[in-house]
């Protein structure tokens, strides 16, 4: 199977193989259209599967919407929607194992669903109460970092570790085409081919950095980067599920059999704007906008389901009652979050005993008991 | 004289100055149409043009070390970092390049950068949007570090500081940008390495900077109530520190309190602690006393609360100065 | 016990770490076939392969950046960076990461990542080959930071730095690597974070750590000659400092004197400064003084005898503390 | 004449033009070759520059030898030997026009030495006694930078302030392959390619980064890089002063008129330890050695000279003169070079009064006034 990624190492056809529209398996309109790169890899996804991937993209973007509520209404401090990266993020973490580990920004709330990160744990962050939901490995997934590109030499880092463990366990990076600017992320990939480690670099371009358009961090395709740091890349239309998937399979199995890093490109966009904070009107021209909302990812697969016949009443109903359950299990979790304990900001700075911070401990909570006493 | 909020003040600052001086540029990341997260470069793209008020690519490093070269052509670049916590990546370049270049050349070239940075608690962000990394840069030979406590300091400061010759990093107190108060343009500014006593006292000596002036000013008016009258400092520039004004003021009041936000261990306290400690041994009735954040990383927004020094901490260190009960006492009772 | 120079104590508890905990694994420059710039890593990927004495691609941040990863994977990766003005492109993976993971993940994922630095003057070289940078990390809330002076303390704390849980910067004073004497493995260590009296003295406290321990013990016994007894602290923990051994030293003499090659303003001795003077503020007959390198870029190698705090200077500060003529007083009575 | 790079944006044909063997005019056996792209940009170089090239190639050799022989009789602290790349830098170098302005690394010297820095002025920096050794703004060129790649963004900068200011001089700036992993170089690349300013990344191949092959700093060739960057690139003969040339003088055209940024990998070999203080036989391997002293810059001019009948004995004669000439001046101005005065070591920290240093400065002249005085 690898074979079929040999002509990808070569960038003078890699350059062929990658032409402005990205790889892509399931149209805009719903079109099932095939691939010879990626076909085989989705041999396997059949109806049940494609099912199970429709309910993943509705219930994932009925959470964000949750979320976007929420914070307008004062109960989150703060949300970065993924509105329109569903498909990107469900297509490439439901491709992975359990023993893989994942290393994203702060965006991936889907890939957190996908990685069995609990509703209520993507939350505290967002409201405050932690700094942050989840025991990483509870489900091979970092939290997430906000430095911008920091976590793609984590994701280096971690695939060496897997690489001298002798196991076939992949490091999964995501990060945004902003990101592609940080020296942080071009030095892991120097790393990573360097060490030739089974690291996958999974960019979600959706063409925004805040304000700032894909074209002034990069003025060729981003999928052409990584095959001059000798790693072959792959550009896929990330609004399609199941291309998504397929290019994550290849990228994961090269991985698996000591092929190294790959480096894939999934070609989105934020619909939303870049956190709840974020004004796009300022820059976003609603035309294009209107352009990409026409490439919806789950449009395409409803419409991709019903001319097979499998868009049924049954499914669109579980789905939204998989959705709403969600939903509200977001809402109620949110507003049950627990304000943490004063004294716990000391706790877990470090593992082991520090007289410094142990002092100011014991300091701060005489402080405390002094003056909660007056207060009584 | 106009009211303005503490953003709009810097605003102007940056517009007067892109207007006097045609060798100022301003880069940074959505500085253009977005005019910067916290909308200090409000409509400076639109009215100066896309090669004065340069949106770049996502990389502080990058920002910094462009802005080096742009000075070696004698520009005087005006960077924006977005958040506190985004300046690391950018540490080489300011560390190793910026702060050491007209040293390294002899003097022949100049570094006239400013370097802008919102920081500091209070506004409930997530990480790394709410630190106070000042220390590190005035531990720093070859930098000047300032910050502005109201929306005069924030237009004459950030004027001082694009003129100066000298790299200046521009702390802005985040959670103090909608501050509003009037700014007199021609007001004659005072020396851009200055203190200014903005509270008269004469029992304790309470020096703060940025975003804490304010909660200083409500600390003494509090502690006045309890009959001890306390001079609040405004430190404004945290290298040099202007340790005259500092030490005039315990030479008189004899009792030293300090309050930053950032983290207490190797913090700008310590130095001023021990500089005036240096300077005043013998005037001093008590050992100075630190109210800043605890040595932790910056917590969730549900715990800042207790990280920053608020006004009654402030007020337990005076009672500890003075020499009344305070959590200290207390503690050593416990312990 | 075998008699060694620093750099070989570095070097076998490298090899002993390596040996008996398979987890560890040492990245960095030039580290395998040249054995490192200093030779501190001779011989270990001969013996050990090139998958455990990695040899990186040059840059800083890909190498704490990549131990972030494997301590994520449950290693503990040794880093060395060749110089300590090189740390600085590696700042934000220290600073944003490395010290902030367990905290951030509320203490579910661990950093056992031990951070090699050469560091401070003396050698001759040429810029950012000299530097003492150790007072950014200690400021650094979640780091340890630690410095020997001796290679019984290299070896020990180095072993204890790796088994340590928590990142831990490790400073090697670099103009010591070829200090000799014995080591015995099988002595047991101090704890990582305690200070050592190392010359006992009633008259003077004087705090050293890294390079300068040597020449504050010969200032000791120059001092005695003057009639002075000078108790000599090697400080080995920055972060934590042991403030407890610094404090009971300083009750008992009543005077301290701070040395480190790190330049003054906002360095560790401010710190220790401030603190004792918090603690001991009753007890002491002067103000601390702080004897450090100037607030300057680290000077051209000709220069650095007048950068470098040597012995007569801390002679100078002794007699300042005892309140005998010094260069202060002459200073004061000319200004 | 830019249309002649135009294939290079395209990296499907980039690939292609970059064989193995670098762009080459004249080859290690003295041979003149043509090369369609290069030749246009030499035909003016005649038989008198030639001659020339060739004294700039002995004398700054000698110059590297004599520091070198300074160095291990202990007066230098450290040299960093340019031993086999005397036509990298003395072909860029010489491509140059006066206003241009030049940000290297440290090992560039003879590139100084083309840009007017003098003898002696080489010196201070490695005897110590001065942390620079000339003013950048007589030269054109920037006091060296120890921070590896930290120097590309400070040209990028300049560049961007050429094109602000609409004149045509050019930033140019060298590196090292180990260089090229350093996150600053490639933000650098970013950085130049998207505000497309006028800028040459010159990049001294010399297969060494300290003891690290550059196999371990980059799988895929060097040059591949930059044009993943939107960066045009060209792989030279590093050895080979004309084709040095050329290239050079290429992409400074490119970038006076406009077309942005290029990129140079010159391919040679560091033929000397790494520094003074460096022992290259813990890593070297002597054949590899061998086979690249058959390649050496200055035979092949001789050689190609000879041939021409130029290489006279009086070309022979005045060329060694030259260098005697030089080593002599080296010799003298290193052994003369003045201690500085202690209170310098506060110079120049701030342009501006700075209260605290004044304050150390004179306290510190009260300490050496005193001490003097009772050494006295
Ligand atoms: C080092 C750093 N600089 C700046 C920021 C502020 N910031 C947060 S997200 C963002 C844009 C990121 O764009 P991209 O990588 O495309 O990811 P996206 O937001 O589109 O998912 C910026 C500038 C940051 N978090 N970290
Ligand atoms: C940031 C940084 N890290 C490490 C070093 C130490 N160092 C000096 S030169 C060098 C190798 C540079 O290799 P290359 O870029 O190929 O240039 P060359 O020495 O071959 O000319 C290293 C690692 C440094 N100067 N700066
Ligand atoms: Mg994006
Ligand atoms: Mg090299």
């Amino acid at each position: 199977m690898l074979r079929s990624l040999d002509h990808l190492t070569d960038p003078a056809i890699a350059a062929e193989s990658r032409p402005d529209r990205p790889m892509q398996l399931i149209t805009a309109g719903g079109k099932r259209v095939s691939d010879p790169v990626l076909d085989p890899w989705v041999d396997d996804v059949d109806e049940a599967q494609m099912a199970r991937l429709y309910e993943d993209l509705v219930v994932v973007r009925r959470i964000d919407r949750e979320a976007t509520a929420l914070q307008r209404q004062g109960e989150l401090g703060l949300w970065p929607p993924l509105l329109g990266q569903e498909a990107a993020q469900i297509g490439s973490a439901r491709a992975l194992r359990s023993d893989d580990f994942v290393f994203t920004s702060f965006r991936e709330n889907a890939v957190a669903y996908c990685r069995g990160v609990s509703i209520p744990e993507l939350l505290p962050v967002w409201r405050g109460t932690a700094p942050s939901g989840w025991n990483p490995y509870d489900v091979g997934m970092a939290t997430p970092a906000v430095i911008i590109g920091a976590q793609t030499l984590h994701a280096t880092g971690y695939a060496l570790g897997c690489s001298i463990d002798g196991v076939d366990s992949v490091a999964v990076t995501y990060f945004g085409d902003g990101a592609t600017s940080q020296g942080d992320v071009n030095e892991a990939m120097v790393f990573a081919a360097s060490l030739h480690v089974p690291v996958v670099f999974f960019c979600q371009n959706n063409q925004w950095a805040i304000s700032e358009p894909v074209g002034l961090q990069a003025t060729r395709p981003i999928a052409e980067r990584a095959p001059a740091f000798g790693i072959p890349s792959l550009r896929v239309d990330g609004n399609d599920v199941l291309a998504v998937m397929a290019a994550t399979r290849i990228a994961l199995d090269r991985a698996r059999s000591g092929g190294g890093p790959t480096f894939i490109e999934a070609v989105t966009y934020r619909m939303g704007p870049h956190t709840t904070s974020d004004d796009p009107t300022r820059y976003v021209d609603p035309a294009e906008r209107e352009r990409w909302a026409a490439k919806d990812p789950i449009d395409r697969v409803e419409k991709y389901l019903d001319s097979r016949g499998l868009f049924t009443e049954e499914l669109r109903a579980s789905t939204e009652r998989a959705a709403d359950a969600a939903a509200a299990e977001l809402r109620r979790a949110c507003l049950a979050l627990p304000q943490p304990e004063p004294l716990t900001v000391f706790d877990h700075v470090y593992v082991e005993p520090h007289s410094w911070i142990e002092r100011q401990k014991s300091q701060y909570a005489a402080y405390l008991a002094m003056y909660e006493g007056e207060a009584e | 004289m106009t009211e303005l909020t503490l953003a709009k003040a810097i605003n102007l600052g940056l517009r007067r100055t892109l207007e006097s001086d045609p060798r100022v540029v301003l880069l940074g990341e959505d500085i253009g149409k977005l005019g910067g997260v916290f909308r200090v470069t409000d409509g400076l793209q639109a009215d100066f043009g896309p090669r004065r008020v340069i949106d770049t690519p996502l990389a502080e490093s990058g920002i910094i070390g462009t802005a080096v070269g742009l000075a070696f052509r004698g520009f005087r670049p005006v960077c924006e970092i977005q958040f506190d916590g985004f300046i690391y990546p950018g540490f080489d370049q300011i560390v190793a390049q910026v702060a050491k270049l007209h040293y390294r050349t002899q003097g022949n070239v100049r570094m006239p950068i400013t370097i802008r940075v919102p920081f500091g608690g209070g506004i409930g962000a997530v990480e790394h949007h709410s630190e106070s990394p000042e220390a590190y840069f005035a531990h720093t030979s070859g930098l000047r570090v300032v910050t502005c406590s109201n929306p005069q300091d924030a237009y004459s400061m950030l004027r001082e500081a694009v003129a100066s010759d000298d790299p200046v990093l521009f702390f802005e107190p985040k959670r103090r940008y909608w501050t509003k108060s009037d700014v007199d343009e021609d007001a004659t500014p005072l020396p851009l390495g200055s203190a200014r006593v903005v509270a008269p006292g004469t029992d304790v000596t309470l020096v703060a900077y940025g975003p804490l002036v304010a909660t200083a000013r409500d600390a003494a008016l509090a502690a006045l109530d309890d009959g001890i009258s306390v001079e609040v400092i405004d430190l404004r520039s945290l290298s040099p520190v202007d340790f005259e004004t500092v030490e005039a003021s315990v030479r008189s009041t004899g009792r030293l309190v300090i309050a930053h936000e950032a983290q207490q261990f190797g913090g700008l306290g310590a130095e001023i602690a021990a500089s005036i400690t240096e300077r005043c041994f013998f005037h001093l009735e008590a050992p100075p006393a630190r109210v800043t954040g605890f040595d932790v990383p910056y917590p969730a927004a549900k715990l800042e609360e207790h990280f920053l020094p608020g006004l009654d901490r402030m007020l337990d260190a005076v009672d500890r100065v003075m020499g009344r009960v305070n959590s200290l006492t207390g503690w050593e009772a416990r312990s």
